[in-house]
């Protein structure tokens, strides 16, 4: 296979917060490339620094030292579902539709069948406040997915959802993922979810957060979250996690 | 560094005259003369309006005559010295005399010697102002000191008339140097004249309003100010004539201006206090304007720089000439 | 602890309601006239500076009766209407300038609440050269009144969105302006409105001051009638005219405060009562 | 795109930030001062209604070398601190108390913004019938000016709490003191220090007004010394004191704004900029 | 074994949102009784009802009708991590100390033991905002502990934690509630973490929100998450969740 497009590439970046003295690390020589049409998942501790560096790569944040290069459109949802509360969840997405150039006439055919794909076709026209909290992560699931944009990362998306429905919308992401050719970076604490949609699997360990561990998923999609290939690798990425991180606590605690 | 360009040669076209005037009782010529239409009438056979505008403020007006947003102005003869000093001389001319006495000291029972004075607390409607200045003087004159920070022998707190007599009938106050028709009012709140200020003027009178006019305007449309001075005097013969008719005009206009009439009684009470005469009586406005510098509320150096008092602060030519038609005195 | 079926009650809704609303009304009227009445009684003071409700209201009666009365309040309330949204979209462009560019900010960022401060009267003289003797000058005391705390309001507003609502803005690919129009200053509105209450204020009081600036003989109006009843110490007619301000302020007040109540609600910011 | 280590540049942090702190500034005001003598210049008004920068300044400095100045300063800013601290513990209990009790907010809610808007003129002779011709007549109307803009403040600073705020302090057991204090009036604070500068101003525009109220002896102030600016059409004097208060309020504002940047840095309201 | 006390009660409960004709039913006729010392864990769709029915349980909100008994203190953990900004992470969690009634002499103590427990101990004097996702729920977690409730309802309290961190703190607060007696409620999406921790585990079903199905998990303690037993469990809940919302999807969208 020829080697596609370079859309992601951090170079030795590092990331601190707060005052030279009292710094907070929280990524530290991180180098990562990621190619057109590649879906990449991260995994890692929790305060690894996942979403930091996906705020990198979204522009919202510069790096302390080191490179990011993004070649393209990035789409962004935020670990925390941020819905503008004056807004129903139809003008949500409208929003990024509109910002994304769709003309008026195809946004409410578009918002219908967004909200129709996370399973909220009901619900369009209720505010954040009268959703559930997994209903408010599937909105803005749908707004990122509005956004059109080439590169989606996405930060533990799904995290707050039952598992009927997680396993939907892994299907759901995969299949627009590959009809619209799309990079995505993936954040999870779920290994399965990981193994289940990644080309590749990132295992970052923490303090300071760094890559760790890389592994190609080489599996035939179609996948299920209950094959046995599927729970094997997981299991094998939990156990590095726990390495990784029983490392880190003998020397901490 | 005043800069008028005073060309006649150049006079702008105007279609209207800007006139200004207090809904005061003081104001009463200007306020009769506009009520009957005496003005509009005079400046209609010279092709031209009235624009009145009622003031609140001295000081609004005086600026308002510098911006070149007013003509003329019934005006007191404070305003009127500070607006010709101010602006060195150039600015403003005092074309004609309104209003004269109308202002005396009230206490309350008790107080019947300024010697009784001592001690106590008086108020003037505003630092600095026609009955500030004679209520200072005056109180100097009878050996006790007052400052302008309030101290002194005897205690000026300068507030308007309404809150003083408020604070009066609160037992803050003793007594008040005001003009009428305040002080009919607070006689009727049972005060009582302790000292009449025109009493202490030659001949009982004193200048409490002017009419004063920007130097351009007069300059270059005299006409308009004779027409403004033939109003005025025609109010001032009605004054004469008719007291009561005059009284009711005046209540009238002031209902109109302001939504409230004085009663009638306190009116008619103040009425007799005044006098209203087109003299400027310049003799007494150069006399206040000393004592005010003597009580430091006015510069020296201002007055002189604009070339002394009464300098040039008077132009009477105007009506001169309307008073030798009417065969009356001239008056300087 | 045993919690019950609760709503069960809102059938009754309306007639219990109205009386919930009505009473504390009715209570504070009664309260503040009673105390009124009292102190007029116990002559504390004479009733030339402190007249008892009876004499005032009857005032008021009389002063609504004239139709002298109703030109003022018109006056007055198309001269604060019209002071006021010229304040509101010359203070808003100012604060959305000053929030959004920063070296505007520290340039002129304290000099608006330095306005703020001004009374009204120092402005008198440059709206008199700058204007003349008109309803321009009025105005211009008004905007240069309430401009400032708007903007200010402006400000915080926008100073105080969550940085989760311009991050997620910017994610979205929103422009400068649509950031700004679609993001920053819906987030901003309940602070923007609840400042709004306050420009108002600032309006409203600037033009008390304005309106004597210049009185036209056949445009009364309650700046100078307020101040005319002061001058002249008719004090029935003062407090009936504080009154009747009194009054639109409340209501006034009411407006905004349904504005505010419908954000809220639409937010999800009250949630119980 | 490449978005490079931007933060190594803050090293030379301190030479640089005062220069980007002290540019705008200095290039306002000479734009000011530059279009001022400018107008100056061009004779648009007679130099006595609008004198030059030079004749101002010198009018300021010769003010500024006199110790009656300094006095009105100093009695002038004790009488707004005083009045404004008055207010605002006045303000804040009323508008704790409205926005907690319901029926008390009904019964006075909207009363707020009416003595709000009420000029302070309108005080005044209240405030001479229960006070007196003293400090007390004076401080009453500053803080019947800045008291209700406090107490909106307060109100809208309370009605705008996050729900998940107040249902977090019921579900930790707070009780209703202490979930005001620990939680409600924590997370108003912002919108609450915002209102503070509208408080401020208020207190001190009631103040130049008040001032003129009661002239107490050896006490010179700012309101009267503005108001005899005026009353003597010394228009230089007038400006040097419009200058005098402009300052003032533009130092106040920097107080609130310190505090105000604070707050917003502790919680990271302020992330970038 | 005698029937202990009964701590919490709903009876026939019924909850729904807006006006009286366009209401949201969130719950339906909704029966549940739990004892003392019982772990009750709760799984279910999306927006089925789950924090609507904790909140009820925490007097948060007033059932439309049925009647809600609760028997002692509640402590609730909100679904979203409500940290209060202004406060560190201590002083979030020395707050409910307070409330709670520890004398300040004992609260630091008190504060670094909870901050070790959810592994935290570095991060105490951070503010939220200077804390990752997982990071701000952990100390959520610690803080709802330091309530010193005899009851816990907690609402998706691992959601954002990876699998190490996840699997410390099941252990965590397993002795927890053994050592205190605690009764708890437990919602979460994930299967396993349901059968891993519940003494009991209902399955809720959605539109309208109600109790489709529980069952008792008879399994001895210590347990793993990665034990057979578990997993088979897990797989029939899942099961039953996916027949559940079948059912409702083919008469849905
Ligand atoms: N304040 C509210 N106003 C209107 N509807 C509401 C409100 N709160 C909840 N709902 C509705 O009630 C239903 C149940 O919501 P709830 O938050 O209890 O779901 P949940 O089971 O916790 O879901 P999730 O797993 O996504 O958190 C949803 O349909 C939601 O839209
Ligand atoms: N604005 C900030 N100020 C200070 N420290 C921060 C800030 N943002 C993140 N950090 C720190 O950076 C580290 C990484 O945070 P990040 O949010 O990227 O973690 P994460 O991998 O996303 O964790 P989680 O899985 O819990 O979401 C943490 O230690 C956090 O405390
Ligand atoms: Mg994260
Ligand atoms: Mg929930």
């Amino acid at each position: 296979m020829k080697q596609a497009e370079l859309m992601l590439r951090a170079d030795n970046v590092s990331k601190s917060f707060g005052p030279e003295g009292a710094a907070t690390v929280a990524l530290s020589g991180v180098d990562m490339s990621i190619r057109a049409g590649e879906f990449v998942t991260i995994v890692g501790a929790s305060g690894c620094g996942k979403s930091t560096l996906l705020n990198l790569f979204a522009g919202l944040d510069k790096p302390s030292s080191g490179t990011i290069e993004v070649n393209g459109k990035v789409a962004l949802m935020f670990q925390e579902a941020t819905l503008l509360p004056w807004l129903t969840a139809r003008k949500n997405i409208e929003l990024a539709l509109n910002y994304a150039g769709v003309a008026r006439s195809d946004r409410d055919a578009r918002v219908a069948e967004l909200l129709d794909i996370v399973r909220l076709g009901d619900w369009a026209d209720k505010r954040p406040h009268e959703l559930s909290g997994g209903m408010r992560q599937r909105v803005a699931l749908a707004r990122c997915l509005a956004q059109g944009a080439r590169i989606v990362l996405m930060d533990e998306p799904l995290g707050a959802l039952d598992a009927m429905t997680r396993d939907h919308l892994h299907d759901e992401i995969e299949s627009i993922v590959k009809a619209q050719g799309l990079t995505v970076v993936f954040v999870t604490h779920n290994m399965r979810e990981a193994v289940r949609l990644g080309d590749r699997v990132i295992l970052m360990g923490s303090r300071p957060g760094r890559v760790v561990y890389e592994q190609s998923v080489p599996l035939k999609r179609p996948r299920t979250m209950d094959s046995n290939d599927i729970a094997s690798r997981a299991a094998d990425l939990t156990n590095r996690l726990k390495a990784e991180q029983g490392i880190l606590e003998g020397a901490d605690s | 560094a005043a800069t008028p360009e005073a060309a006649p040669s150049a006079a702008p076209e105007i279609t209207t005259v800007r006139l200004g005037y207090f809904p005061n009782l003081t104001h009463a010529p200007g306020l009769i003369a506009t009520q009957k239409g005496f003005f509009k009438s005079e400046l209609k056979a010279i092709n031209l309006t009235l624009t009145p505008t009622a003031f609140n403020a001295g000081p609004d007006v005086v600026t308002a005559l510098f911006a070149d947003s007013l003509d003329c102005s019934y005006i007191g003869p404070n305003p009127a010295i500070n607006a010709y000093a101010q602006s060195e001389g150039a600015a403003v001319r005092i074309v004609s005399g309104s209003t004269s006495g109308g202002a005396a000291l009230v206490v309350r029972d008790g107080v019947n010697t300024a010697a009784d004075l001592k001690g106590l607390t008086i108020a003037t409607p505003q630092l600095g102002n026609t009955q500030d200045v004679a209520a200072r003087n005056w109180l100097s004159e009878q050996g006790l000191a007052t400052d302008v920070e309030g101290g002194g022998d005897v205690s000026i707190k300068p507030q308007s008339n309404s809150d003083g007599l408020a604070a009066f009938s609160a037992g803050e106050i003793d007594g008040a140097w005001v003009p009428e028709p305040w002080v009919s009012s607070y006689v009727a709140a049972g005060a009582h004249v302790l000292q009449n200020e025109a009493d202490l003027w030659d001949g009982g009178q004193f200048v409490t309003t002017v009419i004063l006019c920007r130097t351009d305007f007069i300059d270059q449309h005299p006409d308009a100010v004779t027409a403004l001075l033939k109003g005025h005097l025609a109010a001032l013969d009605l004054i004469a004539s008719d007291p009561e008719g005059s009284q009711a005009a005046v209540n009238l206009a002031l209902a109109g201006l302001t939504g409230s009439s004085i009663d009638p009684k306190v009116l008619a009470s103040a009425w007799k206090n005044m006098t209203f005469t087109a003299d400027p009586l310049s003799a007494t406005l150069v006399t206040s304007a000393e004592h005010a510098v003597s009580v430091g509320l006015l510069e020296q150096d201002k007055i002189d720089a604009a070339g002394g008092l009464p300098g040039t602060l008077y132009s009477l030519d105007l009506l001169n000439a309307l008073l030798a038609e009417r065969g009356e005195a001239a008056v300087n | 602890m045993t919690i019950n079926n609760a709503s069960r009650t809102q059938t009754t809704f309306s007639a219990r309601n109205a009386w919930a609303w009505t009473w504390p009304k009715l209570f504070a009227i009664a309260l503040v006239l009673g105390g009124w009445e009292l102190l007029f009684l116990s002559e504390w003071r004479p009733s030339y500076v402190l007249p008892g409700p009876i004499e005032t209201f009857d005032a008021l009666f009389k002063m609504a009766g004239t139709e002298r009365f109703w030109l003022a309040v018109k006056t007055t309330m198309t001269r604060a209407g019209t002071g006021f949204i010229l304040a509101l979209v010359l203070g808003s462009i100012v604060g959305i300038a000053v929030a959004r560019i920063k070296p505007l900010r520290l340039a002129v960022g304290n000099v608006i609440t330095g306005l703020q401060v001004m009374p009204s009267i120092a402005w008198f003289p440059l709206a008199i050269l700058v204007f003349g003797l008109n309803e321009q000058a009025i105005l211009f005391v008004v905007v240069l009144g309430a401009g400032p705390s708007i903007a200010n309001g402006v400000i915080a507003g926008i100073d105080h969105v969550p940085p989760a609502f311009t991050r997620l803005g910017r994610v979205l690919g929103a422009g400068p302006i649509a950031l700004y129009r679609d993001i920053v200053l819906p987030a901003a509105l309940p602070t923007y409105v609840a400042g709004l209450v306050q420009g108002w204020s600032f309006a409203w009081r600037s033009l008390m001051a304005g309106e004597l600036l210049v009185i036209i003989a056949e445009t009364p109006s309650l700046g100078t009638t307020l101040d005319f009843a002061r001058q002249m110490s008719k004090v029935p007619e003062l407090i009936a005219t504080m009154i009747v301000i009194l009054l639109i302020g409340m209501l006034v007040d009411s407006v905004f405060g349904t504005i505010s109540r419908k954000i809220r609600r639409d937010r999800g910011l009250a949630i119980d009562d």
